[in-house]
């Protein structure tokens, strides 16, 4: 049975649709990235898929469990967690806050407990501090826990987008385009950590991601959505040579014809 | 039923004169993001202005002179001190205004003392007959006005430079100033339009059915809060719609106070703060702004 | 886009020991670059290295992050742009796209394109001639004239951008990551565009972090470390020259995914969760 | 330090007259609401005029729990004739209620909008204060029971004299009020560093990503409102001790303004400039009325110049000004620096900041930002 | 520490006791006011009047050998100042000559029981009665309303069966005044039609729509000047040819000067206990020329002659509580309380003897002039209509 089963999704903003009928399946512990053109729908069916917009029609299953009429904290408890294609952090807060936001669905302290401190809350909060250390040192933010994260780099601040999602510990991590706006290094750097995280924690990872490079290297299986519709689907290899998705996506320029 | 008129047209004209003093609220919250709370101050002093003005000058010179010396304050505020709040956040700013309204209002009471400054207008306490219903001229002069200058603001936010200018500073100054846009120049030229417009309202405001300006007049301008907000804070229509609505609720719960007793005597007073929570209820972004949707 | 040709024996930009700090961060120490006349000059450079603060410094917007110029002029067709605000730069000709984007999310497609041209000289006249030559470089932007800017996808949302800052008919076009988030056929399109725009007489400084985008544009290419320039030279030496290749342009791509994902799997694991 | 503070803090009580003692009192009732309006707004970003509305629900709850039925001439006045402390309690948990019960809205809005919308609560707390006599007293407002803990009755009778001096209802409420303000804070301190704290910056910051991160955002909106409302529960109740009468005129728009000035001032976010700016916003007018006489400036009430009342409005309408273009972060921002920066020189904050809604202090970055 | 010794009473060099406020050579009189919120205006007039009063006290020897001295303190109508300056001046005053604001000296009105200080509230609620040391001065708002429906009734063709309107404030002022004219409305058989107002309302076309509607024959008022004018010019405009009755309170001769003017000179009455300022009593004309003396230019108002005459009583009680040789506050409380027919020379004498009840019960009519000092003068000389002799007050 497939982790995720996206069946059907229909999308509608007035006057425009921005999902057709999408349909596709997630396996377990794969890779899984989502091309198409700027405007495809691809960060809308994110937003679908964390329940930050409605679908208008259709279903979306995460192990067997109906996604689509949920609020997004009620997603987010089921084992979601994204980064965003434009950074969505407290700007102001260290990151270790940011980091221990992630932390939120896995733990229990509510007003009462934190305002009394009360043993549990505290030993909670210890207790998650540590898991949030080791991730931070496991995505190379080992130092930076103190820095406010409106003063780390952009492509540090993506990293730690990164580290609070699998605060999360999620069971499916959505990545919309982790590496734009990185140089060379940083995009390969990047893609090492996602390899990392797969194989670490099993888990199924969905990725939108312009860089073609990187997911060819990086996805199992690829689905491209152009204009909401879903125009092909398969292995990096079959989509490469899909003329649909060369036409509307890839182009023909020169470097992608001898890739 | 001749009541029911009477209570519709009275809610109606009076509606016209809190749509002007939202009106002010909402060209500074178009231009600048801020909630102007300052507004009720500027209304004072435009009003003040005029009154002083008046035994000299005579009233449409006094209003003429006031209303651009108005201006001058609400640009003066914002040049002393809007521009200089080193803030992130617009709520602060607001509050920042009501620092202002307070050192102004105190002043300016302070200057009217114990009087009721008549405004010498040339409507005096005519009325005029619609059928059985009666409406003083003041008020239909301020439907007018209000009608004529929200129509303005509308036209002129959509198709002028200079609204489009104050939208774009609104929304990112950085981007707007990459454009090319002043933006001292934005922001200055919507607090002195404020300030006319607060002006102009106070002298609808003051001019009969009320006997003329005192300290208490700037108390009214809390009206135009629900009306701003119901309308929608961002919209010069909604200003309009705003303030008739919670003109016509206050006059139509005042006039039937009688049998609405079991409410508690004075709820016109409560109603349109009601009215406005009900349709916040059903549309948080009031009934003609526009609903901010997020994209991530 | 307008073909004001700078006068002969002019410097175009000049950028000379540029020092800028934000606070105690200093971001760019002693930058000297140029751009001459109707050329397009590539500055690339890791996260974090000054780009934008380079074009901040040069736009007048570094007042809106705090930062300030330390020392060193910009000078624009011989005029000191330094301490200059934004729309007085603006006014001379010189127009940036900034970096994300930044549309008017609430206003429509049409009247960021109105916004963008409230700066510029020329008049009306000017301001549709400008109109039409963006729509014709960028199509979709007549077909969503009236959807608000928000809801435009991200590489519609960087076309208006691009758009919005030709409007004011630069001479001198600042461009911060234009292909950022934009799908290869796109950003194809945008280098087109860029190649189109220096065509018609429009000098371009672009930031860019697909650097081979970049040198395929740029003529002559500076690389900037921590706030200084630390390589310059035409394009096509630096784009062959190695430690340039290995530092910045992330060559070691080469070494390919397996490789990548065994490197990887050796250093960094994470033990799982158990509650 | 702490100790001198707290032996300063005991010893008042014993040297200082009764409007001195009156003053501070008022001072830690607004203190306390200071800080549950700033976790609302400082720390969540939800603007609130509505404050004041609750400090009425604690209050008169507080009256109306304690009371004994009475028969008046003209009016009757209801009342449970609870034991005092557990009144006090079920005031605070009514104010809550009430916030709770406005929490479709303070779910749902934000911002100004919000703002606006609970002016509303204000002008419907009046009218209810004016007419629902049975409970409220009407215009005339009710007497309150004076507090018995412990056996003891915050009250002037029975006398009671502590070290030759007579311990009367402000010397004994005294110390319950200072214990009341240090509890507030360490609650709120509690919560802000706490789990519930980074959800509610987080909704202040980003409020779609506080959603996806698995906060369930209006609730915590509404939750965070009622927490704040039974803050000010506990602040009218404060009051009305210290009064010993309700009066509803009190409980308008210009107490709900007064509270967002205390956190202006003092420091949007932080719980020791909720108390600054609450300690400054209401001893600032009592300072200047008592002093008006020897202050040189204000004119003698009644001589036409400026009268100290008008002083005090002028100068605390200035002080939100002021901070808020010289003093980034409020007084208790300025309090940090010196602190920093070892008393004499002040301390480069690390990165010039504006004012803005946030709390916890930023710690100093480094300037190497190479990744 | 100095909060040891209390300020219990002792006795002076002179034989006098004496309690807090006063020592050798001077009485402090408290004077809680309002001057900078929404009755600034009758504040000042109040104070200006009662600093007058000090001064001449004062030049003719004082009261005991002690010079007279007043401590202003401003509360702006807000009843967290006015606790707060009570608080600071009660312990160092001998009595209170005015406090304003009827919300505000409820609030504190079992302290200043406990405190047996000697205090006249610048309001005429009958909520004020009740207590030792807080005295009521002339009529109560509910008496003044009574004497106005007779009038109504004697004068301006009222009968039974007919309607009047009320217009009134929130409040304790407005409850006071529509409880009489419900009381006099029910004896003579005529139904009330009531309208509530805040303070902070302005236009009253809505409420002269309903008058309108119901027919009424003459309206009450009891509201602010601001707001009286607004409701008598919309109904003159609205041709409502009707007698309007207005409280003390309802009037300030500023309104002359606005359009309102025509309609408040046709017929309108305002009920008070004490005799307008431009009354021919000598005391009054004294009081006028004195005070225009001292305050040149400023508007002689009746707040002026309220204030002085509260200053008056009060001087007067300790001068007859320094007779007795006792200017405790016991003292002067007992002092006062012991004048069954005070008369100051302001119009109406008054009981100061019974606690429970208003210390008169005649009102004078008056109508606005634009001619005369205080902008009104007398249309009925004072007098106790039948209806306000039997009347009942409520107490408390
Ligand atoms: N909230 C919204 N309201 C209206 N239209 C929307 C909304 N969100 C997205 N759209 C529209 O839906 C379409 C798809 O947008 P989406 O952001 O999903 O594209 P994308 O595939 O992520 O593109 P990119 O690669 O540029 O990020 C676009 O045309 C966009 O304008
Ligand atoms: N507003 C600011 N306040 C403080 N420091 C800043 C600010 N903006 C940028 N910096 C710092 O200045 C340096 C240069 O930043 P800049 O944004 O110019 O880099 P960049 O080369 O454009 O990076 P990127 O590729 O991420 O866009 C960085 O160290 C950054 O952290
Ligand atoms: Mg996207
Ligand atoms: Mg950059």
């Amino acid at each position: 049975m497939p982790l995720l089963d996206v069946r059907d999704v229909t999308v509608r903003f007035a006057g425009l649709t921005a999902l057709d009928g999408v349909g596709f399946a997630v396996a377990p512990g794969t890779v899984h990235a989502v091309i198409g053109p700027n405007g495809a729908g691809k960060s809308t069916f994110f937003n679908v898929l964390s329940g930050v917009y409605k679908a208008t029609s259709g279903s979306v299953r995460l192990d067997g469990a109906e996604l689509t009429a949920l609020p997004p904290h009620r997603v987010a408890a089921l084992g979601v967690a994204r980064t965003f294609q434009n950074i969505a952090l407290s700007r102001h807060l260290p990151v270790v806050d940011n980091l221990m936001l992630g932390r939120h669905r896995l733990t229990r302290a509510g007003f009462v407990s934190s305002g009394l401190r009360l043993p549990h809350a505290r030993r909670e909060w210890a207790r998650h501090l540590d898991r949030v250390t080791e991730i931070a040192g496991f995505v190379g933010l080992g130092d930076r826990l103190g820095t406010p994260v409106g003063l780390l780099p952009y492509g540090v601040q993506k990293r730690v987008e990164l580290a609070r999602a699998l605060c999360m510990e999620p069971r499916l991590l959505l990545l919309d385009e982790p590496v734009a706006g990185m140089n060379g290094g940083e995009r390969l750097d990047m893609a090492e950590l996602i390899v990392a995280v797969r194989e670490s924690l099993g888990i199924s990872v969905l990725l939108v991601e312009h860089d073609m490079g990187m997911v060819m290297r990086l996805a199992d299986r690829v689905t491209v959505l152009d204009f909401g519709r879903r125009i092909a689907d398969g292995t990096p290899e079959e989509v490469q040579r899909d003329p649909h998705v060369v036409r509307a996506y890839l182009g023909t320029s020169p470097d992608q014809e001898d890739m | 039923m001749i009541t029911f008129l009477e209570l519709l047209v009275n809610g109606i004209s009076i509606g016209a004169v809190y749509a002007l003093i939202a009106l002010g609220f909402v060209v500074i919250f178009k231009a600048t993001e801020v909630v102007n709370f300052a507004h009720a101050s500027l209304l004072l002093a435009g009003g003040y202005l005029v009154a002083r003005l008046q035994p000299l000058t005579g009233f449409w010179a006094a209003l003429v002179i006031g209303v651009a010396a108005a201006a001058v304050v609400g640009a003066a505020i914002e040049f002393l001190i809007i521009r200089r709040a080193n803030v992130a956040s617009h709520s602060v700013l607001a509050i920042v205004t009501i620092g202002v309204d307070i050192v102004l209002t105190t002043e300016l009471t302070r200057q009217i003392g114990t009087e009721i400054l008549a405004l010498g207008d040339p409507w005096g306490d005519s009325v005029v007959h619609l059928g059985e219903v009666t409406v003083a001229e003041t008020r239909i002069v301020a439907l007018f006005t209000a009608a004529a200058l929200i129509t303005l603001f509308l036209l002129a936010f959509k198709y002028t430079g200079w609204g489009i200018a104050m939208r774009a500073t609104a929304e990112d100054s950085e981007t707007a100033a990459l454009m090319g846009i002043r933006l001292g120049r934005v922001s200055l030229s919507a607090w002195a339009v404020a300030g006319a417009l607060a002006a102009v309202a106070a002298v609808f405001l003051c001019v009969f059915p009320t006997p003329g300006l005192d300290r208490g007049t700037s108390l009214a301008a809390i009206k135009a809060f629900p009306a701003a907000i119901l309308g929608g804070l961002d919209s010069t229509t909604g200003a309009l719609v705003g303030g008739l609505i919670v003109g016509v609720t206050e006059a139509l719960m005042t006039g039937y106070q009688n049998q609405l007793a079991f409410l508690g005597r004075g709820i016109g007073d409560v109603a349109p703060f009601l009215v406005m929570v009900v349709i916040l209820l059903l549309r948080p972004a009031g009934l003609f702004g526009i609903r901010e949707t997020a994209r991530v | 886009m307008a073909a004001t040709a700078p006068p002969p024996g002019d410097a175009g930009l000049e950028v000379s020991d540029l020092a800028v700090s934000y606070g105690p961060v200093r971001a760019l120490r002693g930058v000297s670059l140029r751009v001459t006349p109707g050329s397009i000059v590539a500055v690339l450079g890791a996260n974090g290295a000054g780009k934008t603060t380079l074009l901040r410094a040069i736009s007048g917007t570094l007042r809106f992050h705090r930062g300030a110029v330390g020392g060193g002029v910009v000078t624009w067709a011989g005029t000191r742009l330094t301490g200059l605000p934004a729309p007085s730069v603006v006014a001379r000709g010189v127009t940036q796209v900034p970096e994300g984007r930044r549309v008017f999310a609430r206003m429509t497609v049409e009247e960021n394109l109105r916004a963008g041209a409230l700066g510029a000289r020329g008049g009306s006249k000017g301001a549709a001639q400008a109109r039409e030559q963006v729509l014709e470089l960028f199509p979709v932007l007549g077909e969503r004239a009236h959807q608000r800017a928000g809801l435009l996808s991200g590489g519609e949302q960087q076309m208006l951008a691009i758009g919005r800052a030709l409007m004011a008919r630069p001479s001198m076009l600042l461009l911060d990551e234009p292909t950022l988030g934009l799908a290869p056929l796109m950003a194809a399109r945008i280098a087109e565009t860029v190649k189109e725009i220096n065509a018609r007489g429009t000098s371009v400084l672009l930031i860019e972090q697909n650097v081979a985008l970049a040198m395929s544009l740029a003529s002559h290419a500076y690389v900037l470390e921590v706030g200084e320039v630390v390589l310059d030279g035409p394009s096509a030496d630096l784009a062959a020259g190695d430690e340039v290749r290995r530092l910045y342009l992330g060559i070691a791509e080469a070494a390919g995914p397996a490789a990548a994902g065994e490197r990887a799997a050796g250093r960094r694991t994470l033990s799982r969760w158990s509650a | 330090m702490w100790v001198a503070a707290a032996a300063l803090a005991i010893a008042v009580p014993f040297y200082l007259e009764g409007f001195w003692l009156q003053t501070g009192l008022f001072a830690m009732s607004a203190a306390v609401g200071a800080i549950g309006i700033n976790l609302l707004t400082g720390s969540t970003g939800q603007l609130s005029m509505g404050h004041a509305f609750f400090l009425a629900i604690g209050a008169y709850a507080y009256v109306y729990f304690s009371a004994d039925p009475e028969q008046g001439a003209r009016q009757a006045l209801g009342g449970l004739g609870l034991p005092t402390p557990l009144a006090a309690v079920l005031a605070v948990l009514t104010a809550g209620v009430a916030g709770g019960l406005f929490s479709p809205i303070a779910g749902r809005l934000k911002g100004a909008y919000l703002g606006i919308a609970t002016l509303a609560l204000i002008f419907l707390g009046q009218h209810l204060l004016f007419n629902a006599t049975a409970v409220t007293g009407g215009y005339n407002g009710r007497a309150v029971p004076p507090l018995h803990l412990f056996g003891l009755t915050f009250a002037d009778t029975p006398a009671l004299v502590v070290m030759d001096v007579p311990f009367g209802a402000l010397e004994r409420l005294w110390f319950l009020g200072l214990l009341l303000v240090l509890g507030a804070a360490a609650f709120a301190r509690g919560v802000l560093r706490g789990r519930p704290g980074r959800a509610m910056n987080t909704i202040r910051d980003h409020e779609i990503a506080a959603g996806v991160m698995g906060v369930p955002v209006a609730r915590y909106r509404a939750g965070v409102f009622v927490l704040s409302s039974m803050y000010g529960g506990l602040a009218g109740v404060m009051l009305a001790l210290v009064f010993q009468r309700t009066v509803p005129d009190y409980f308008g728009v210009f107490l709900s303004l007064d509270y967002l000035a205390m956190i202006v001032i003092g420091g949007l976010g932080s719980i020791g400039g909720a108390v600054i700016g609450a300690v400054f916003v209401s001893m600032l007018p009592q300072l200047l009325t008592r002093y008006s006489d020897s202050l040189p400036l204000i004119a003698e009430p009644g001589s036409g110049g400026v009268s100290p009342a008008e002083a005090a409005r002028i100068l605390y309408g200035a002080a939100v000004v002021s901070v808020v273009l010289f003093l980034p972060g409020g007084l208790a921002g300025l309090f940090a620096r010196l602190r920093a920066g070892g008393g004499g020189r002040t301390g480069r904050p690390a990165r010039a900041r504006g004012l803005r809604f946030s709390s916890s202090p930023t710690p100093t970055p480094s300037p190497d930002t190479r990744s | 520490s100095g909060k040891a010794t209390g300020g219990e009473p002792a006795t002076g060099g002179d034989g006098v006791k004496t309690g807090p406020g006063v020592t050798a050579d001077k009485i402090s009189l408290g004077m809680l006011t309002d001057l900078t919120g929404p009755y600034a205006s009758l504040g000042k007039s109040i104070t200006q009047a009662q600093q007058l009063y000090f001064e001449q006290v004062n030049a003719a020897g004082g009261v005991c050998g002690r010079k007279l001295e007043g401590i202003v303190r401003d509360h702006g109508y807000d009843a967290q100042k006015a606790v707060a300056a009570y608080t600071e001046i009660a312990p160092k005053s001998a009595a209170i000559t005015q406090f304003i604001g009827s919300p505000m000296v409820t609030a504190l009105k079992q302290r200043i029981e406990g405190d047996r200080l000697l205090t006249i509230p610048m309001a005429w609620a009958t909520s004020l009665l009740g207590g030792q040391a807080i005295q009521v001065t002339g009529t109560t708002y509910d008496i003044d309303m009574i004497n106005g429906v007779d009038f109504l009734a004697k004068e301006k063709g009222i009968k039974s069966g007919d309607k009047i309107g009320h217009l009134y404030f929130e409040g304790d002022y407005g409850q006071s005044a529509l409880n009489g004219t419900k009381y006099a409305a029910e004896k003579l058989g005529l139904t009330v039609v009531e309208q509530k107002i805040k303070a902070t309302d302005q236009d009253m076309s809505a409420q002269v729509s309903a008058f309108k509607d119901a027919g009424v024959k003459a309206i009450m008022v009891s509201v602010g000047p601001k707001q009286a004018a607004s409701l008598v010019g919309v109904a003159v405009a609205k041709g409502m040819d009707i007698p309007f009755v207005a409280s003390n309170s309802a009037y300030s001769p500023q309104l002359l000067g606005t359009p309102a003017a025509p309609a408040l000179l046709k017929d309108y009455y305002i009920m008070t206990a004490a005799a307008p300022m431009s009354s021919p009593l000598p005391a009054i004309k004294k009081l006028v020329a004195d005070y225009q003396a001292k305050y040149a230019g400023q508007p002689v108002d009746s707040g002026v002659g309220a204030g002085y005459s509260a200053a008056v009583i009060v001087g007067d009680a300790l001068k007859q509580a320094c007779a007795s040789k006792d200017l405790s506050r016991e003292g002067i409380v007992k002092a006062h309380r012991s004048q069954p027919s005070w008369e100051g020379g302001f119009g109406t004498p008054m009981d100061f003897s019974q606690i429970d009840r208003p210390a008169s019960r005649a009102s004078f009519i008056t109508k606005p002039d634009k001619a005369a000092v205080g902008g009104a003068v007398v249309f009925k000389e004072a007098a106790i209509s039948d209806l306000a002799k039997d009347y009942q007050v409520p107490v408390g």
